[in-house]
């Protein structure tokens, strides 16, 4: 192949080890994206990554860096807790939408806006994972979950949160956006996110939040491609792709 | 009388399901039965496991390390179990995807082709059933009969077009033990 | 010769079908029939002529199952990018 | 009602509903979300109220919310969850309401795993939290008594405006067993609620529930009648079972799954002739010391299994005080100790 | 005084009792307003309030309604439980900005979020009052307090929290509006939200916030007058007062 | 360095930055607020980390963090805060990261109040959270011992990479006492952090730091490693002092605040001429039985006195198993048990 | 005749000096030298005659110390109001 | 030897500040000392109060029930601990708050119009330290020159300035013992 030229190959920040997501889970995808961007920043060896409870929760396994595991929703106050130790290293935390969004909103909503210079990559799958498919706070309206059979009732169990646009009213928050997998543009489109997120915690800037819309075809009782679709169609409605919030010293990065 | 049956395959072979048959035949036929899955890691995909017991008095542990009789669907439950069924036990094999032989001479092996059998029959998930056929002869536990009707009543309403397949299935796993 | 070659790493697939329903010139298919070391039917490129080398089946792929080339036309940087 | 085969949890959270449950308020967490998932539509379905909570923070403090209004309410969780729910336990133990709470244990401590575990049996028994008080601990070996002291628990929070705790293990929650349901009793009405509650001051003084007191000699008062209440309930409400304890010279002491798999033990060791029996503390908390030390008077050893790293040998060793050896076997990280483990500790005593 | 009419008399709401405010301290004036409040509206015998942890824990002895102490934070899950059980009463939760913007973020997130049917009295006076003056979540940027002693220092410890408009983002929220009680126009205003507030919670219409910019004349070492003055000054230029959110059906109450 | 009147709160604050603290996490409580106070401007005028948190929750979690990084690092609480700390204590214990922990006891249950209390004995001692763990319990009995017993804290923290609590009461934490700091030690430079902490993984393999084992055999592996560890601490690290037990027949046993009352109730004792000793720990985990079952032997009886319903008290009967009477007194709700209500007590033994 | 007439519950006033501060017709005083049950210097109306029965010091004061009355003018609403 | 003192007033009253002046006044001289407050409810205001305890030897209990000397310095202090004092103690009380008088025989009582002498000298709230002054000499637990350099030496560098003032406060106060 002497005149051919390496077009993809696995980044280093990924270890060789397969993963236990089941076949199509959007994980894989975004754990990708991530080692890439640490790749290209060449910082894989000063990133520590902390792991949540949920479906990624032995990410630590896949991820080529430190790290550590959670408790359930605080890996935002395990990041602030190491992060302000280790001022020169780059953190992230990945969290999915029960953790983050349920029980882990007190953490994640005060380091936000103690503009902590870590970087959170938030899995919006729409439901609990991990547990076996229970409502979560995003969940949309009339949606089907083990917790709620009858579909998601909004005036027994609210609304579905909107993190990204709640995030962003912090002041101290520099990059809040959200972005997709489930396609290739949106799946390159988030790559870019995730990359400008990590370098606004390089650039000391701020709080940096990667929203990302994702798929769990096994509890959505879907095949992979159809749950992407679904994805599209009902998940971007309710939750629009976006930047929600750019501080200048991030816009001059873009 | 106690008997303590493993089944076990992967995710989605309905070796749980199996197991919960056999058990409402048993419950039915007045003995005390427990059923208790191996359950997940908090992860998707992997084994499926559940162990029965079926007694005539009060059922003390629910868990054995040594059954009497088992039904393997795939390989590692073969490599799991063969070894561990008690001495003059029963060991059903789904032979369509278990190769290997047992090199035990204590307890009594049948080797069926369960998925083809299934393939057969026009449901490839109906394999666990063949199996439970195989083993509730073999064993004598209960009579097969007692499965059929287990099957007619607690079969959940939405699979009850399946009814007359499930009982082909138990029979033609039955036939299987001579 | 195909502009693109797809290097896969089997063992790694879980059949999802992803990079199938993704590589614009249906390149790919899963291997019915087949089952790779995890009890999945593995992806295998087909059609491999037809390969541009686009390197949609590495984005989609949430297993990092492919390794791609591409006949190098003009002078490129060396970083692999998705 | 005829017998029923019926898994563990969906059993717990059935009998919850026929003892009169009103309000559920939970969080899931593996291996007790089946109560929560069966909850979530039975509850709409009988017109009553379920949540899923943000957190098990927030379920056991809309719990505390609920019990002042005057209602039967529960929530359940398993050990991490659990931990989550220690100052809010001290507060309603405090407040004198009565809640219902389910640990399906799994294994620890962190996030451990989700396999059978008794792990948390100390946290149940000795402290469920900051300050002196107990909640009563209720252990089921089968399904059947996982139902059967589901309702007792409402029924005993309610006569002792306390927490009861059903503590189970995974494999309790799991597990399948023909069982039968208890009859559906009605649901309190409204007018029906005690007179203590949260109802609004409507005719009379105003109700408050707290648990400020601000001078030292006012707590002390507080706490002098929360523990004579405690006094009360162990005079009254220790429960324990005894399997062929008639002529036993060894004595196996176990609680939940391992309480019924000692059972086996016992067939099997009178079977080799071995004088073989069992204690089978249905209630933790109040532990049954007096009757234990009474069987230990009488014979020669005691062996106390568990799953986790002797917990409630603890228990065991302060009832009989020195009056016979007291070992010790447990098995952990969600490893179920099984009879023929256990019998050859047995034979070495 | 045959030709005087009354004009202000002392609400049926409260209790005779005296509380145990410092002097000058605009915890009193809150209450007050509530109580007339809930007069005004006859609701007091079928009122439910739930005190916080802080300075007002003791408020159940003041209001004349029933009440339950609630642990540090949660008292937005308190009142989510008891409401549910007891949708005909009407509740209400009074909390610092200790209680209800460090370590009850996620409980009061959550319900309005959920949009739950009770009405939250937000007090902020920038401090922590009972615990002898340490830093809020809400203290202003360079405003000493016991654990900021060289005044707060938003690099390290963040900017203060807006969580009048935080809330007002969730979807589950009918009404929500930042008042004061700093001079007679303010409290007057802020009588009116809060009527407007429990009006809100009557019809039903969602959940329903008012937050109160106040003074802790104790822990900012003031005297109350100047303490009124300082926070009309500071606080409310970071704190602009007004609606942040009135749902339509709330509009229709106007 | 020459002996200064200081506060016992303000000791311990200090006594952890001259132990090398980098960084403190923490939230306002009382009656420990003033060693958060303290902190938040001693330790960035030394360039190190204070942050206060949002809650006791965030605390733990950030401590737990900042231990994976392998720098000492602190949280402070009272009763409750400590409550809401018991899921991360479980992680951190489970994970083996070495953390201090300062928990200066109010009374209870529930808000209880803001006085001197030992109502968490149990909870310190027995079950911080879900699963089979234990941490050091150390209990200071002046401010001295509060300053020695810091210091020694994250001393045996980073030794057996284990959680250390220093479990005092609001009499300790409030008083003022002529004491001595020891001096400032420096902290660790970054290329000292252990080899096991997250430091990236530069030209090493990636660390990995978590309580997760999702097989049963696995958890029951670093279970038993656990319960080695702990066993060992237990035969290297029991700590207690004696006063006057030479020839002691009645034995006070009594921790902190209340350890330093009993030497008082000991010398008038002596003075009727009654043969009475002390025996206080210092580590309440782990317990020094073995010392006490011997000083039990000797004597004719043991009066427990606690500032709680009686909870150490199970400890000592543990110890010494029936060998002599074993009697409680215990205040509770932030009343400190005083000499004139002690000795009667000790007389009627 | 004053247009309003305030009524003090002395006991209850803390001296806090807010009453003193908002009354806009310099009604009130601080009883300097003089305490209540409580210890505090209580509040006094000295100036009573300027009363114009307007409530402000109902209405900042937050311990509830005032009663207030005015002089009818027309027919109004029962309902006190601040 | 062993000397229990209990200072108590209102909030602002200093009492704490007067505890700790003598604690120091004795840690200087080599005693033993323990001070502790009796602090307060989570709340505003209200009593304040601290004890202090000095003695030759190791001190046991630094809370006393009935202290050997105490000052008052308000009524319900008065009515809290003049009962308590033990006998052959003294009590010392601030009579421009004080007006009720001891009914006690067995103990030394010293009634000082301190506020009134602050007053005089200046600033009231130095009526604490003028009470100091009373019951160190009452007492005889140390020279009063033994508090004088205690001020010297540990009052904060803000309130230097008060320092001559604060001797005078002592000198004041132990002139009215006589
Ligand atoms: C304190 C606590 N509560 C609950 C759980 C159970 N639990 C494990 S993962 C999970 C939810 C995971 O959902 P999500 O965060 O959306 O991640 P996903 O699996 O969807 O990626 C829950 C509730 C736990 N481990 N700890
Ligand atoms: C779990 C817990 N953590 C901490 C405390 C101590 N605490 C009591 S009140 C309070 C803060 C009160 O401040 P805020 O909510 O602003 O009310 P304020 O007193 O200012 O009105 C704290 C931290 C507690 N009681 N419980
Ligand atoms: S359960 Fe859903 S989120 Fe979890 S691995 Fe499977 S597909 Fe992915
Ligand atoms: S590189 Fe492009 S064309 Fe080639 S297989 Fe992949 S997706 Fe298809
Ligand atoms: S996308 Fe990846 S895992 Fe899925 S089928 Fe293709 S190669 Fe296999
Ligand atoms: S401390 Fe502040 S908030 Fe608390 S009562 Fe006093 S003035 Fe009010
Ligand atoms: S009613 Fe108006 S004028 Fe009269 S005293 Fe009050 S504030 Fe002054
Ligand atoms: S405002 Fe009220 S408390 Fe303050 S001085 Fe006036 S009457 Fe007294
Ligand atoms: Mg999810
Ligand atoms: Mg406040």
């Amino acid at each position: 192949m002497e005149e051919m030229e390496l077009v993809y190959k696995r980044p280093e920040s990924l270890t060789p080890a397969h993963t236990h997501y089941c076949p199509g889970c959007t994980h894989g995808i975004i754990h990708r994206l991530i080692a890439e961007v640490l790749d290209e920043l060449g910082v894989r060896e000063r990133t520590i990554g902390i792991a949540p409870v949920g479906c990624s929760v032995l990410a630590y396994y896949y991820f080529n860096v430190d790290m550590a595991e959670a408790a359930h929703g605080r890996a935002p106050a395990m990041a602030t807790g190491l992060k302000r130790v280790s001022p020169d290293k780059v953190v992230f935390t990945y969290q999915g939408d029960g953790d983050l969004a349920a029980i882990g909103t007190a953490e994640i909503i005060q380091a936000a806006s103690r503009g902590e210079l870590f970087t959170t990559i938030f899995v919006n799958n729409a439901v609990y994972g991990m547990t076996g498919g229970q409502m979560a706070p995003t969940t949309l309206p009339g949606q089907r979950t083990t917790s709620s059979p009858a579909g998601r009732e909004v005036e027994t169990a609210g609304w579905p949160i909107k993190v990204a646009e709640l995030i962003a009213v912090l002041p101290g928050t520099a990059y809040v956006t959200r972005q997709a997998v489930l396609d290739i543009p949106t799946i390159r489109r988030a790559k870019k996110a995730i990359k400008l997120a990590f370098q606004t915690q390089l650039a000391g800037l701020g709080f940096s939040m990667v929203e990302i819309i994702s798929t769990c075809p096994t509890n959505w009782h879907m095949d992979p491609k159809e749950a992407l679709e679904w994805a599209k169609e009902h998940m971007l409605a309710y939750y629009p792709l976006g930047d929600t919030k750019v501080s200048d010293g991030v816009r001059a990065l873009m | 009388m106690q008997e303590e049956i493993i089944i076990s395959g992967f995710g989605g072979q309905g070796a749980l399901f199996a197991g919960q048959l056999l058990a409402y035949a048993a419950m039915d036929q007045g003995y005390h039965v427990t059923w208790i899955p191996s359950y997940g890691p908090e992860m998707r995909g992997g084994k499926a496991r559940c162990t029965v017991v079926i007694s005539d008095e009060e059922i003390g542990s629910p868990l054995v390390r040594r059954p009497s009789s088992a039904i393997v669907l795939n390989i590692p439950s073969m490599e799991a179990f063969e070894p561990a069924v008690k001495p003059g036990g029963v060991l059903v094999v789904n032979s369509s995807l278990v190769p290997q032989k047992s090199e035990r001479d204590d307890i009594r092996v049948f080797y069926l082709p369960a998925t083809d059998i299934a393939t057969e029959l026009g449901n490839v998930r109906l394999a666990n059933v063949v199996c439970l056929g195989a083993l509730v002869r073999a064993t004598g536990i209960l009579p097969l009969e007692a499965v059929k009707q287990a099957l007619d009543k607690h079969l959940p309403e939405r699979y009850r077009t399946l009814l007359a397949l499930n009982n082909q299935a138990l029979d033609r796993g039955a036939a299987c033990v001579r | 010769m195909a502009k693109g070659v797809v290097v896969i790493d089997e063992d790694r697939c879980k059949g999802c079908g992803l990079c199938v329903a993704f590589c614009p010139q249906q390149v790919l298919q899963l291997a019915e029939g087949r089952f790779n070391a995890k009890g999945y039917t593995p992806v295998t490129a087909a059609n491999v002529e037809a390969c541009t080398g686009c390197a949609a089946c590495a984005t989609i792929c949430p297993d990092v199952v492919f390794t791609v080339y591409r006949q190098r036309r003009q002078a490129k940087a060396e970083t692999p990018t998705v | 009602m005829a017998k029923e085969l019926i898994e563990g949890n969906v059993a717990i959270a059935e009998a919850a509903i026929r003892a009169g449950l009103e309000a559920f308020y939970g969080y899931p967490i593996t291996p007790q979300t089946e109560i929560l998932e069966h909850l979530s539509w039975r509850m709409p379905q009988e017109g009553r109220v379920f949540l899923q909570a943000e957190s098990e923070i927030a379920s056991i403090n809309m719990v505390y919310g609920a019990a002042c209004a005057g209602v039967r309410v529960m929530t359940s969780s398993s050990s991490p969850g659990i931990s989550l729910m220690q100052e809010g336990f001290s507060y309603i133990a405090c407040s004198e309401v009565p809640a219902v709470v389910i640990n399906v244990m799994r294994g620890g401590p962190g996030l451990g795993n989700v396999q059978p575990s008794q792990g948390d049996y100390f946290q149940a028994v000795k402290m469920a939290g900051h300050g002196d008080f107990h909640m009563i601990a209720l252990a089921p070996a089968s399904v059947q008594e996982a139902i059967d002291l589901v309702v007792l628990a409402f029924d005993l929070a309610d006569r002792y405006r306390t927490i009861a705790m059903v503590v189970a293990d995974g494999a309790i929650g799991q597990m399948m067993e023909p069982a039968e349901l208890p009859p559906m009793r009605p649901v309190r009405r409204p007018e029906e609620r005690p007179t203590w509650a949260l109802t609004g001051a409507k005719g009379r003084k105003p109700n408050i529930i707290t648990s400020l007191y601000l001078s030292a000699e006012t707590l002390e008062r507080v706490n002098l009648a929360l523990q004579a209440k405690l006094r009360r309930i162990a005079a009254q409400e220790t429960r324990w079972k005894e399997y062929r304890t008639e002529d036993a010279e060894l004595l196996l002491v176990a609680f939940g799954t391992v309480g019924r798999i000692c059972q086996t033990v016992v067939r099997e060791a009178r079977a080799l002739g071995m004088r073989v029996g069992l204690l089978r503390p249905i209630t933790l908390w109040p532990f049954p010391s007096t009757r234990l030390a009474a069987l230990a008077s009488r014979g020669r050893g005691i062996l106390v299994v568990e799953m986790n790293a002797g917990q409630m040998v603890e228990d065991v060793r302060l009832a009989v005080e020195g009056c016979c050896p007291v070992q010790s076997y447990g098995r952990m990280g969600g490893v179920i100790p099984l009879p023929d483990e256990i019998l050859p500790e047995l034979k070495n005593m």
